[in-house]
């Protein structure tokens, strides 16, 4: 037994998580303690708390020098999750603010503490390097999530939606976990640099790598809601807490990407199931942009929409993943940058949802008619959310289009390039739909203004200057992307 | 001040001004329109100074340009720069371009209404008939937008900055057009701004999408965005126009050039992506000035006029199949819009179609490496086309107060409803006039004949005869419609009531068209050919020729071509034999009654229907791609795909393997702990297996799942085995 | 000596009916009792690679204990969901859940 | 065949027997009971394996926790559905033919791996060691606090979850 290995670099490392503990902790103790209106100030201790932790993040756990393996290997401590992290603590702070005036959410505890601990696990899937944490990691985010979707007590649709996240996510987890166990056997390795190196030395035949990859795969799509694992999409999306369904299709989304790109990138691309796997995960990205896109056409309802349009812009997102062999470091920062401007712009449209909803009562599209009356501002806000969603500049989502384009050209994938315009053009046709009933279509008789309160205020306004900065003043966003690209490599 | 830093603040009033009518001053009509006016005051003087200072230091070249930027974003070893520059050519635009959009913008104030109260009957999203616009602020807002996008895509340095630009100015048509939102028709075939709104937009952006790949791969290939950067760089210019691409017959070059030409196709409405700019007639006039003259179709021939050094391929004349397609787009959408033209009724309908066929004389000049005339002939059409919209507003507006103090309903648009205004509306006729005779090319005075004898010109010397005869063909009948519209609105005795109680409209309407008229003359003649006798040694030798070469590397500037006389003659008589023809056919005999047919009508028959039908693009392209991409979202996708497909085959897979007799017997006692009455079961299921099209179940959901990694399995032991 | 293959190939039979029963079942407790099949054949795995791979480094069976943790977990949600589900619709049979669909 | 291998079928039948039980059986509390039975053999595994920490904790946390968790989910529900309609959905047969499938895709992907043929022989002190690497910074600290997390989040949301409906206070 050692524990003079113990260092302060390590704490330092995970500083962040263990503030958040601190944070869950005290919100658990508010619960217990306060009463009545006040209870919904654990909104803001716990955006507060997240938002603490990403300063506190900054200001010590910046990784500094070449990336570390500590705790035994478990974890890396480099750039590219640090980035995530802090997309994470941003994502996690947003979603509190926006759950705070949620009929049946926005003043239990107890939904605070189980979105902290989710946060927790998606950080540790972010700079997880070994099979064993980034298991736990994923399960603790997916677990929780699970919770979260089905918190709704007096809604059959929340625990309906649950119940299916539940079910899907642990089969297709298990699955993923089935090639881990493969993936450990064969290579006497947990740790993905231990695989990574083991792998080279082409032990494993090309068909069994091929399978290890098809079941993690399995794992991580469901995560992304990838074609084919995006079925649940729509139903979660339509059935959870809308905060929850923000949190889903940006947070947990985005670490599903991380781990991608880890595993993917680290573990399996180093001898010949690098040609193997990467075809496939070339046609998923087009094939799940393009049902995405096709299929947000003809729903009615917004949350379907959006899950829709969040599984073409997983596609999108795929789409700047697959040319990482011969543009590694582009592909990566390109795939981190579109996520920022992807979760800075999906959260303000469901921050705008959800204040919509507690004053109409609802998320059919026809609803929103005449919505630029009741709330110009409101309006104002979803069309730049929506804008940016379609990739119209200055926004964020051009930018990041932009930047996936320009790597999918490079990498030489140009059948791909074209697909991503096709649907682009797809997609705008639909958010404009929604833009036209918001502002064109009249108001029913006797609606009422919508009126925002102080946090959600705080939140739509944050997201939507970060949707144009990121447009337009990108540089140190897009900066560290880029050192997150090239920590990984 | 630094001149530099001067073009970066060019945009910037507008933008402001944006940005402060939509959060503080919308509530204050005047305040609104003082900013928005002041703002694109400032962006003209600040632009003339910038271009003046050009002119006078002299024949720089695109070498040297007035350039200033920052690192923008890194991209791994380099930055990607974000910056401003004025050179030879956006000089130019930056001459006529904010000296339009002032016109535009004051012009507004009184087609607003401004100056009546807000009345009870004018609805938000309708247009204003009895007082002043009641979203007169937001009008502003949105029209500041666009002044701001189109200075940041003129000053731009770099392609994406342009195509930053070039978006903003797409939402804002979008935005525009759909001004007049709660406007509905009548008749079904007429679109609502509305749906306009969207056509144009989306039509726009089927384009916009292409750019964008091209403007990725030139990315990917040049490492910059830089024109400058990219044009002056031989050993790259070398690479991209020598090296293939993945098309065959198609240099790197050629296909970049390609793909942004579609982009243009789009913006400048060339055929087939035409469609949207006449239904973009829906938005109110100004906002027509503003898309058909000062920014949003000149944003598209600037740029591939900026990017002639890709498009053309390093050389001007030589075969070159991008060239060759651009010629031949331009050339028949030159003719294709103008016969459309001949044909309408709607006096806003009509400019529209003939900005369509005067963009292609552009575009067509261009394809035949006229990137002197195509640039030309863009200055001089902003001006008399800018002049005509706001004069055709002018025409609307008056007749639209005579509607009301008659109290008739008659569509104020309709040319057959006018008739005799030139006596009743003196300013607008003059000018009117002007910019038509411009728009005809009535030799010599307008700015309009030198610009178009100098495509012929072009086309003439190299040869080009076919694209030649016909860009005749199509400056004839440009004459012929443009003498019938006057016609019809101005000569004769008015056609209806309304028309006889039009009048002049107040001095912020008339102003503007005066100023533009001024520029509608004497525009054309800086660029007279330096070798037409007399007027080209008087005009300076062609300075306009001299000072643009220069934003071309010095291997690639065009030579002046040899000035010869029949393409002049040709010019002067297409343009004379068209006005000629249409006076002969509507002014010496006007119409008696808004019921009578139109005389041509009767001659051309079928032929007839088919123009005023706009040879039925519309229709084909509902029927074509609207319908299906309709079908294919929400039915085929959505409905039999999502819901019935998956499903059904496994359903279809279960009748079929239970009738094929894998049978109960066998089947469960090897998996299932079988029920005696699954037979039953299985037969009444059977029979219901079609129907059962359900989902919402999540066990279908994984089974999917499921047989998606079975079906990728399978699939890579094939090929691995095989 | 038992080889390694035995082990796997029980494992991937466990897996596989497992998988059958999320699939098939109708009651959604029942396809959790499926997916610790599932689950428990992955252990299988873990600890029979750990046995016949470098024994000193316990990392298979570090995995095992994690996944008897994850688990858990997994059974006390997906559990605490059914029951929610059951006492407000009265049902845990997991095709009737099919208020969100289209 | 040696004794050892005897064994190993003997328990191996028993345990897909018993799993068969748990996906077939019409009577849930009866199929719970099998999942015990299978969960318990396959504790029986672990000690072919030499694993007898593994196998006792499959017996302490999946026996004694996950099973008797079911069991009461089971009979808490249990007057939902009877045990006279069936126990499986429409889509059956195909979940047959997919799992199949899908064993003779695992069973294709291990058989071209070349596996050692037999264990390592010293597998002394291994539960000491065990209880090193989940303490030790160096080794697995950070799974085992990061479970900790896990648990108690499934706890409380667990809890709230299951809670009976409130009205909105």
């Amino acid at each position: 037994m050692d524990f003079t290995t113990f260092e302060a670099a390590h704490f330092l490392a995970i500083l962040p998580e263990i503030v958040l503990i601190a944070v869950a902790a005290l919100v658990m103790f508010m619960d217990v303690v306060q009463k009545g209106e006040s209870r919904r100030m654990m909104g803001y201790v716990t955006a507060i708390g997240l938002m603490a932790a990403m300063f506190i993040g900054i200001g010590f756990s910046l990784p500094m020098g070449d990336p570390k393996l500590l705790f035994g290997g478990t974890i890396r401590h480099d750039m590219l999750g640090f980035v995530f992290r802090m997309m994470f603590l941003v994502a996690g702070a947003i979603t509190a603010l926006i759950t705070m005036d949620v009929k049946g959410l926005g003043k239990r505890g107890d939904f605070y503490a189980v979105l902290i601990a989710a946060v927790i696990g998606m950080n540790f899937m972010a700079i997880a390097s070994d099979l064993i944490m980034l298991y736990l990691a994923i399960e603790t985010t997916s677990i929780s999530a699970y919770a979260l979707t089905g918190f709704l007590l007096n809604s059959d649709r929340s625990a309906e939606s649950g119940l299916k996240y539940f079910l899907f996510g642990a089969v297709t987890s298990t699955v993923m976990l089935f090639g881990f166990s493969l993936l450990y056997g064969f290579t006497g390795h947990t740790n993905l640099y231990g695989i990574a190196e083991a792998l080279g030395a082409g032990n494993v035949p090309f068909v069994t790598l091929i399978g290890i990859a098809v079941m993690i795969l399995v794992g991580i799509g469901f995560k992304i809601s990838a074609f084919p694992f995006h079925f649940w999409t729509p139903d979660v999306y339509e059935g959870a807490p809308t905060p929850i369904t923000a949190f889903v299709s940006t947070a947990s989304k985005t670490a599903g990407f991380i781990v991608l790109i880890r595993v993917f990138i680290i573990a399996l691309s180093t001898n010949s199931g690098v040609a193997g796997w990467l075809p496939l995960m070339m046609a998923i990205a087009a094939v799940t942009t393009t049902i995405g896109n096709l299929v947000a056409l003809a729903q009615t309802n917004i949350k379907r929409l959006l899950a829709y349009s969040s599984i073409a812009h997983a596609g999108y997102t795929l789409m700047a993943f697959v040319a990482f062999e011969s543009q590694p470091e582009q592909s990566v920062s390109a795939a981190t940058f579109y996520l920022m401007t992807y979760i800075a712009t999906n959260l303000l449209a469901f921050a705008i949802i959800i204040v919509f909803a507690r004053a109409a009562g609802s998320d059919e599209i026809k609803d929103y008619a005449g919505m630029s009356r009741r709330s110009p501002y409101l309006a104002h806000m979803m069309l730049v959310a929506f804008l940016s969603l379609a990739g119209i500049p200055p926004l964020a989502g051009f930018l990041g289009k932009f930047f996936i384009f320009k790597v999918v050209v490079d990498a030489g994938l140009y059948w791909l390039a074209i697909v991503g315009a096709i649907n682009a053009l797809v997609a705008l046709y639909y958010y404009l739909i929604v833009m036209k009933v918001v502002y064109v279509d009249p108001a029913p008789e006797g609606a009422s203004k919508i009126s925002i309160t102080r946090p959600y205020q705080i939140a739509m306004v944050a997201l939507t200057i970060s949707v144009i900065v990121l447009g337009t003043a990108a540089t140190p966003w897009y900066n560290w992307a880029i050192a997150g690209a090239s920590s990984l490599f | 001040m630094n001149t530099t830093l001067l073009i970066w603040l060019i945009p910037v009033p507008p933008l402001i001004s944006f940005l402060l009518i939509v959060l503080f001053a919308n509530r204050t009509k005047a305040l609104s329109h003082s900013i928005a006016l002041t703002s694109v005051i400032m962006s003209w003087i600040m632009s003339w100074i910038v271009v003046f200072s050009a002119f006078a230091k002299g024949y720089y070249y695109g070498e040297n340009p007035f350039h200033s930027y920052i690192h923008w974003l890194p991209t791994g070893t380099t930055y990607l720069d974000m910056g401003v520059a004025v050179d030879n050519l956006n000089s130019i635009l930056l001459f006529f371009v904010p000296l339009c959009i002032v016109a535009i913008f004051l012009y507004s104030i009184g087609y607003s209404n401004f100056g009546k109260p807000v009345h009870d009957h004018d609805l938000p999203g309708t247009p204003p008939h009895h007082g002043v616009d009641p979203l007169y602020s937001r009008f502003f807002a949105f029209l500041s937008l666009f002044a701001g996008a189109m200075l940041t895509l003129t000053v731009a340095d770099n392609l994406l900055l342009l195509f930053v630009g070039w978006e903003v100015m797409g939402l804002c048509s979008y935005l525009l057009i759909g001004f007049w939102y709660g406007r509905e028709y009548d008749d079904p075939k007429a679109t609502p701004p509305r749906i306009a709104a969207i056509k144009a937009f989306l039509t726009t952006r089927v384009a916009d999408v292409m750019m964008l790949l091209g403007i990725a791969y030139l990315y990917s290939q040049a490492g910059t965005l830089n024109f400058h950067d990219i044009f002056f760089n031989e050993e790259l210019m070398y690479d991209l126009t020598h090296n293939p691409s993945m098309i065959a017959g198609f240099t790197v070059a050629n296909l970049i050039g390609l793909l942004l030409f579609i982009g243009t196709v789009g913006k400048s409405a060339q055929f087939p992506l035409h469609v949207w700019l006449p239904d973009a007639m829906e938005g109110p006039t100004p906002v027509s000035a503003m898309i058909h003259a000062a920014a949003m179709v000149s944003a598209g021939i600037y740029m591939i006029i900026r990017m002639f050094p890709i498009i053309s391929a390093g050389g001007s004349h030589g075969p070159n199949p991008t060239m060759e397609i651009i010629t031949f787009i331009g050339a028949f959408t030159a003719l294709f819009g103008a016969t459309i033209a001949i044909a309408q009724y709607d006096v806003k309908r009509v400019l529209a179609y003939s900005t369509i066929s005067q963009l292609g004389f552009m575009v067509a000049a261009l394809g035949m490496g006229a990137y002197v005339a195509a640039t030309f002939h863009l200055m001089t059409h902003a001006f008399f086309k800018a002049l005509l919209f706001m004069g055709s507003g002018s025409i609307i507006h008056g007749v639209e107060h005579g509607m009301h103090d008659v109290h008739e309903h008659i569509d104020p648009q309709d040319m057959r409803n006018m008739g005799g205004l030139k006596s009743r509306m003196p300013i607008t006729y003059w000018t009117f006039l002007i910019g038509g005779l411009a728009l005809s090319g009535f030799p010599f005075v307008t700015a309009g004949f030198w610009s178009k004898d100098e495509i012929l010109g072009d086309a003439w010397a190299h040869h080009h005869y076919i694209v030649f005869t016909v860009l005749c063909i199509a400056a004839f009948l440009t004459a012929y419609y443009t003498m019938r519209q006057i016609s019809l609105t101005f000569y004769g005795e008015p056609r209806t009531k309304s028309a006889e109680h039009a009048h002049e409209n107040n001095w912020t309407m008339t102003l503007p068209l005066v100023v533009l008229s001024f520029f509608a003359i004497f525009a054309g003649f800086i660029g007279v050919h330096g070798e037409f006798p007399v007027l080209g040694q008087l005009f300076g030798n062609n300075p306009f020729e001299h000072w643009l070469v220069g934003a071309l590397p010095k291997d690639m500037q065009p030579k002046p071509f040899t000035f010869t006389w029949f393409p002049v003659i040709m010019s002067i008589a297409v343009a004379l034999g068209g006005l000629l023809v249409g006076y002969l056919v509507y002014g010496r005999n006007p119409l008696k009654s808004a019921d009578q047919v139109d005389p041509v009508k009767k001659l051309l028959g079928p032929l007839w229907t088919m123009l005023e039908n706009k040879y039925y693009v519309d229709e084909f392209y509902y029927a074509a791609f609207v319908k299906p991409a309709h079908w294919i979202g929400e039915t085929l996708t959505f409905k039999i795909i999502d819901r019935g497909i998956i499903d059904g085959i496994i359903h279809f897979v279960a009748s079929f393997f239970w009738k094929a007799g894998v049978g109960s017997a066998a089947v469960e006692q090897v998996a299932v702990d079988a029920p005696p009455d699954r037979m039953a079961d299985g037969v009444r299921w059977t029979g219901d297996a079609m129907k059962y099209i359900q989902t919402g179940r999540i066990q279908n959901y994984l089974m999917y799942t499921v047989i998606a990694i079975a079906l990728i399995g399978v699939l890579f032991g094939f090929l691995v085995a095989g | 000596m038992i080889p390694l293959e035995w082990y796997l190939i029980l494992s991937s039979v466990l897996f596989c009916v497992g998988l059958y029963g999320v699939l098939a079942r109708r009651n959604a407790i029942a396809i959790m009792m499926c997916l610790e099949l599932m689950m428990t054949s992955i252990t299988i795995n873990l600890v029979a690679f750990w046995r016949y791979g470098n024994v000193a480094n316990l990392s298979g069976q570090v995995f095992a204990v994690i996944v008897f943790a994850v688990a858990a977990a997994e059974a006390t949600v997906g559990l605490a969901l059914a029951i929610s589900i059951y006492r407000n619709r009265d049902t845990v049979v997991a095709n009737d859940l099919n208020l969100l669909k289209w | 065949m040696s004794g050892s291998q005897i064994a190993f079928l003997i328990i191996s039948a028993l345990t897909v027997y018993s799993a068969l039980m748990v996906v077939t059986g019409r009577n849930l509390v009866r199929s719970a009971l099998w999942l015990v039975m299978t969960l318990f053999m396959v504790a029986a595994v672990f000690t072919t394996l030499d694993a007898g920490f593994m196998a006792v904790v499959q017996i302490v946390v999946y026996i004694g926790a996950i099973a008797i968790l079911i069991l009461f989910a089971v009979m808490l529900t249990r007057k939902v559905m009877n045990d006279t309609e069936p126990q499986t959905n429409d889509n059956w047969w195909m979940a047959v033919i997919v799992s199949v499938v899908i064993f003779v895709g695992m069973v294709f992907m291990v058989s071209g791996v070349s596996l050692p043929a037999r264990p390592a022989s010293d597998v002394s002190n291994q539960i000491v060691d065990l209880g090193n690497a989940f303490v030790s910074p160096n080794q697995f600290i950070l799974p085992f606090e990061v479970a900790s997390v896990l648990l108690i989040a499934a706890l409380i949301g667990g809890i709230a979850i299951a809670m009976p409906r409130e009205e909105e206070g």
